[in-house]
């Protein structure tokens, strides 16, 4: 990890343990729903990776753009987009960011930056090339932001967004969440070169394998690649090492697991390690339990608002398809 | 598929009869024909030590060890790989989680697979089985919902089955794995755990092809497959229950090669033919089953119709897919309309 | 399409009369939106600096610059760029050389341009337009001699055409650069050099649909698209010339949307329904035409037929897809045979 | 270029420069048939490249596999495939090695170790994977060899082939012949790192740029990672830097090549290079020129007999689609 993190400030350590509250406090109220049945269908959680999505979407200018994956609900929350419109969205509501259309896995906000969750393990990667190439030409300056896990790096559309933005220095930064399983199959059985920023040269572009539970690493490095992307100097590829604290989808029996591997992970996961940086700092317990009780108290709002929402109307299912 | 393999194979087969759900039907017959065939491998995502996302083929990779595997998530490398090995003489079983993703390496199906035994004049074979599972569940965003079909249907050179039943889950399965062509086996994962139910296992191979009466009637032929079938047998209960009006029901599990007598003779009888199926109406495979039967046979009683999913993407919300992808009520309300 | 930019345009157009070619056609098109749209960019393989392989686009880079430039060797790049820039308000114009090669990247098409509108409720838009060319000519490979539109057909979402003359070169790539949906628009190589005739540039705006009546005719309705057309075209005066029999041919440029009610208006003033395309017969969309005419039509005087490829791949020796490529003369005999 | 080339003897010197007449005469026996329209469709030749295909078949053992592309003439001939019945399947005659099915740019010669040529950049990449898998299961130890150009390093199948082999350590050698160009493209262009072979140690695989020029050089390579996958090593990736003397196909006009750069590559051009190389030792000007009398001879009575040959009985046009 080439830079040294520079210490951020009590305050802005602060309101990183308060954002990443409320990223963990959605999930955790999304895989509430989705054990009580309120929710349907497979549902990916974020819990332990929320340091990413919470460094990267604090140095997120207006016109940038955000594309994500199925595990996009924390990036969204980053974005901008509210609590309720996701929670209402996951239970299919008409209130919905997307009006039920998305559901948990594949919904889009534009109107905050956020063009997008993907099913499609590796599609959003060659998308994002094509905001960012967009920005050359509306006098934006965009920056687009690809987020993708370890397992993304083997998929083809990833190598060819890649080589083209490194080809044409597209103001791309390609975020690979390395949280060391690519569903229920470990990264590292699965490539012959486990350190992945490694290919980042490959490809003629900047990349760093930094600490991806820390906001503060997090924050600067993509800061570093924004600079680099509006300054010209083309895409970077940033692998944010993490760990992924519960299922690949809710209801995952995690028989994959190493011995011990959960109760290391949990020791260096984001939320306890910033609240105990804090307390060293002396910000008082009540000041950081309130992080905590603040977040769960708007993610209860949000999902008694959205339970109450309509459902979409059925007799608008087909509309939109063309102009 | 290779007769002389076929026919080595049935001599030694002795049926027996086991209860078992459609997911553990596919994981006897993958057991089987890893035991059966030593050239077969099988691999693909999370398939070898986690058994699978829906849990389908666990074990195999303890009883086969270096003959099951997993792979990166690669579908390119999955496909080719399996198009290389076969041209060499293995037998690769490969999965494909979704059929939606097939969609990032279709080239290895269509452009290269299909095209082994032609473009050699049958020096090389390419004997692969590609498992993949489709459809729409609740909850399921439209880049896990689609019925792709009529895509591997419009393809010279691969063959292509849908069980829907425990049995010819198992049956489908060893057959393709038998066969010397390359064979699309689409299952369905709002299937697999369904109910345990009496599965005649390692009998004879059975020839590939073939079609299902799944149920007598005069009214009409309606013609169905995958995960439609139990859909549609259930409407046709109901239309008999509610409305008196008998449908022959006719599951169609091999799609290539397609069972054109037996439909014939069925819309030749019943004078009347409706094709049900999960995928979007233009363009899908009941279309096809249409042009046949309006090619071949003369007068009907009534005009054809098709069943499916309206031309249009898939919402997550059930709210929306209860009223757009066809089920039981749908399907036998708009035959009533239909007969009426 | 998008009513309001087409209206504004409407207002200034000044149609104008040029003797073109295809692909001459097809350049003039690429030429006028590039000028007319500044959001548009137009890119892809060999596309820019050597003014493609078929020399189709050249000029374009000189005239526009950096808005038209060419691509690594990699299709989902291509059209993955094409989906997102059209997300961030870009009309990206980009070619894939084969549509053979759009099988290494259709999940870009199927999976993510389809559903941009839908799943945002129309609050982003993909105006994308994928330049593709497709079929068999003499000597080419199997590889690289597909007629695939059955696929793009089979895909709500996407609005797919195939123009086989300069005028619909022309007219058919201007309105889909001006639409809002995406449109897939197919080519053919063996077009692109033909002879040069009058083309009206520079007028309005067409909608987006319609058929062309090619031939009057009474015997049966022959409808067509893409290099058939002047095949089919050929083997109907061929059939009035040697039997007396006149069939009315109907060339459908636009396949989704289809003119439904133009076939089946002429089905029901003939009595008899031929589809013929390039494509192999099953699964291709001739399925599609015979199963709505036989929905909504009552009796025929006959029974339809489909004309295409037969189930087969596509060798490269001339002296075996003389035989098996419909062809004028073939054509010509399968109808008169049929209607006799 | 790490390794220092040992110097072949004069006998293996003249048996390359033979060989290499071969291909280059087959070359521009088959640019001959095409101009004179004996021929039809898209012809790519590999006039200049020859020595790669010469020093790489020279180490195959007989149940190693090659997957070559539509530039596959010379790899077909340095596997052993008869000349006529590569002239004869170009012309589309019942005695071409594919019946004439394939062509000039996708037939196949199984009972000589080429697994076809392939069309579609990249496919043949994973194709080359399964076929050194499966010499894991049938106890022939093969090394699979599969050839493809520099533009074909930014198409996702390779990614994914390479990525494969290299965590299976699969006996797999990719031969990337960078010409160049990809087509009418420069690849320089089309790449953030021109230097391609560094994308082998990102993938952890052994890799290597080589002059491809020259068939000794080529030769020694290739063997190293023969014996590196025999020994369980894994996959190699040899770049080998050489140029295409003629068009991307018969009928290119070449607009886009740069001033002086064919002058310059028919300087370094294979088969020059050689000649004058036996000429310094010593051997004589009518054994050289021998080499390349006896090759154009070959050719011409191959071309002659292909000529005569019978057309494929169009009856079994439909033929072999399946069993
Ligand atoms: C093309 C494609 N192949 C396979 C899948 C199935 N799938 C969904 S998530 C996933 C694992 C992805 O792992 P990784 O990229 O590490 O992301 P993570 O889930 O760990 O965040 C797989 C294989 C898919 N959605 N798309
Ligand atoms: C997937 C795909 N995309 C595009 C093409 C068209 N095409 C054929 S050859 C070629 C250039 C390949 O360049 P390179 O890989 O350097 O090989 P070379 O021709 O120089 O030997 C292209 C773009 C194709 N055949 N397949
Ligand atoms: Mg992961
Ligand atoms: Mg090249």
């Amino acid at each position: 990890m080439a830079h040294v993190v520079s210490e951020a400030s009590p305050d802005a350590m602060l309101s990183d343990l308060r954002q990443m509250w409320r990223m963990r406090a959605l999930e955790e109220k999304i895989r509430e729903l989705r054990l009580g049945g309120q929710a349907v269908g497979s549902i990916h959680l974020a819990i332990g990776q929320e340091a990413i999505p919470q460094g990267a979407c604090s140095v997120l200018g207006p016109d940038d753009a955000v594309f994500a994956t199925y595990r996009g609900h924390t990036w969204a929350l980053g974005c901008g987009v509210p609590a309720e419109s996701i929670i209402a969205e996951v239970l299919g509501r008409a209130t919905g960011i997307s009006g039920g259309r998305g559901g948990s896995a594949y919904f889009t906000a534009p109107a905050h930056r956020f063009y997008g969750e993907n099913s499609i393990v590796g599609a959003g990667a060659p998308m994002a090339t094509g905001a960012a190439l967009a920005g050359r030409f509306d006098g934006t300056g965009r920056v687009a932001i690809t987020v993708f896990g370890d397992g993304a790096m083997n998929q083809g559309a990833v190598h060819e967004a890649m080589n083209f933005a490194a080809a044409y220095r597209l103001p791309v930064i390609f975020v690979c969440e390395n949280n060391s399983w690519s569903e229920l199959t470990p990264i590292d059985a699965m490539v012959g070169e486990p350190e992945l920023v490694r290919r980042a040269a490959a490809y003629g572009m900047a990349g760093e394998r930094i600490d991806g539970n820390d906001p503060q690493a997090v924050r600067e490095e993509v800061g570093r690649a924004f600079d680099r992307a509006r300054e010209g100097g083309g895409p970077t590829l940033v692998e944010a090492v993490t760990a992924r604290l519960v299922g690949h989808y809710v209801g995952d029996a995690e028989q994959y697991r190493r011995p011990g591997e959960l109760d290391q992970a949990r020791e260096r996961e984001p939320i306890t390690v910033l609240a105990a940086r804090l307390a060293d700092h002396g910000v008082g317990a009540e000041v950081i339990a309130a992080a905590e009780r603040d977040a769960r108290a708007e993610m209860d709002t949000a999902a008694a608002a959205a339970l109450d929402a309509a459902l979409p109307d059925p007799a608008t299912a087909k509309d939109h398809l063309y102009v | 598929m290779s007769e002389t393999t076929v026919a080595v194979h049935a001599a030694t087969a002795t049926p027996t009869e086991r209860k078992l759900s459609y997911g553990e039907a596919v994981n006897a017959a993958l057991r089987r024909c890893l035991a059966e065939l030593p050239e077969t491998l099988f691999y693909g995502e999370d398939v070898a030590l986690p058994g699978g996302v829906f849990g389908v083929t666990r074990r195999l990779h303890r009883e086969f060890g270096d003959r099951v595997f997993d792979m990166p998530i690669s579908e390119s490398a999955i496909l080719g790989s399996a198009v290389g090995a076969a041209m060499l003489g293995r037998r690769p079983i490969v999965e494909i989680m979704w059929a939606d993703f097939s969609l990032v390496a279709l080239d290895q199906i269509v452009n290269q697979l299909a095209n082994v035994r032609y473009i050699s004049r049958g020096d090389l074979a390419a004997p692969v089985v590609i498992r993949t599972q489709q459809g729409n569940s609740p909850g399921a965003c439209a880049q896990h919902s689609q019925n792709l079909e009529a895509f591997f249907l419009h393809v010279p050179g691969i063959r292509v089955c849908m069980p829907s039943t425990p049995q010819d889950a198992y049956d489908l399965l060893v057959t393709a794995a038998y066969s010397d062509d390359p064979v699309v086996v689409i299952e369905n994962r709002t299937l697999y755990s369904g109910e345990k139910v009496p599965v005649r296992v390692d009998g004879p191979v059975a020839p590939i092809g073939g079609a299902r009466k799944r149920r007598e009637g005069t009214a009409a032929t309606v013609v169905t497959w995958g995960a439609m079938t139990d859909r549609v047998l259930a409407a046709a209960d109901e239309l008999a229950a509610s409305d008196g009006i008998s449908v022959e029901v006719l599951e169609t599990p091999w799609l290539n090669p397609f069972p054109d007598a037996e439909v014939l003779a069925s819309v030749e009888r019943t004078g009347a033919l409706a094709v049900v199926h999960e995928a979007n109406v233009t363009g899908g495979f009941g279309a096809e089953v249409v042009a046949r039967v309006a090619e071949q046979v003369g007068r009907l009683r009534k005009r054809p119709l098709r069943i499916g999913l309206p031309d249009t993407r898939i919402p997550a919300a059930t709210a929306l897919t209860d009223v757009i992808v066809p089920n039981a009520d749908s399907v036998r309300d708009e035959l009533a309309e239909w007969l009426r």
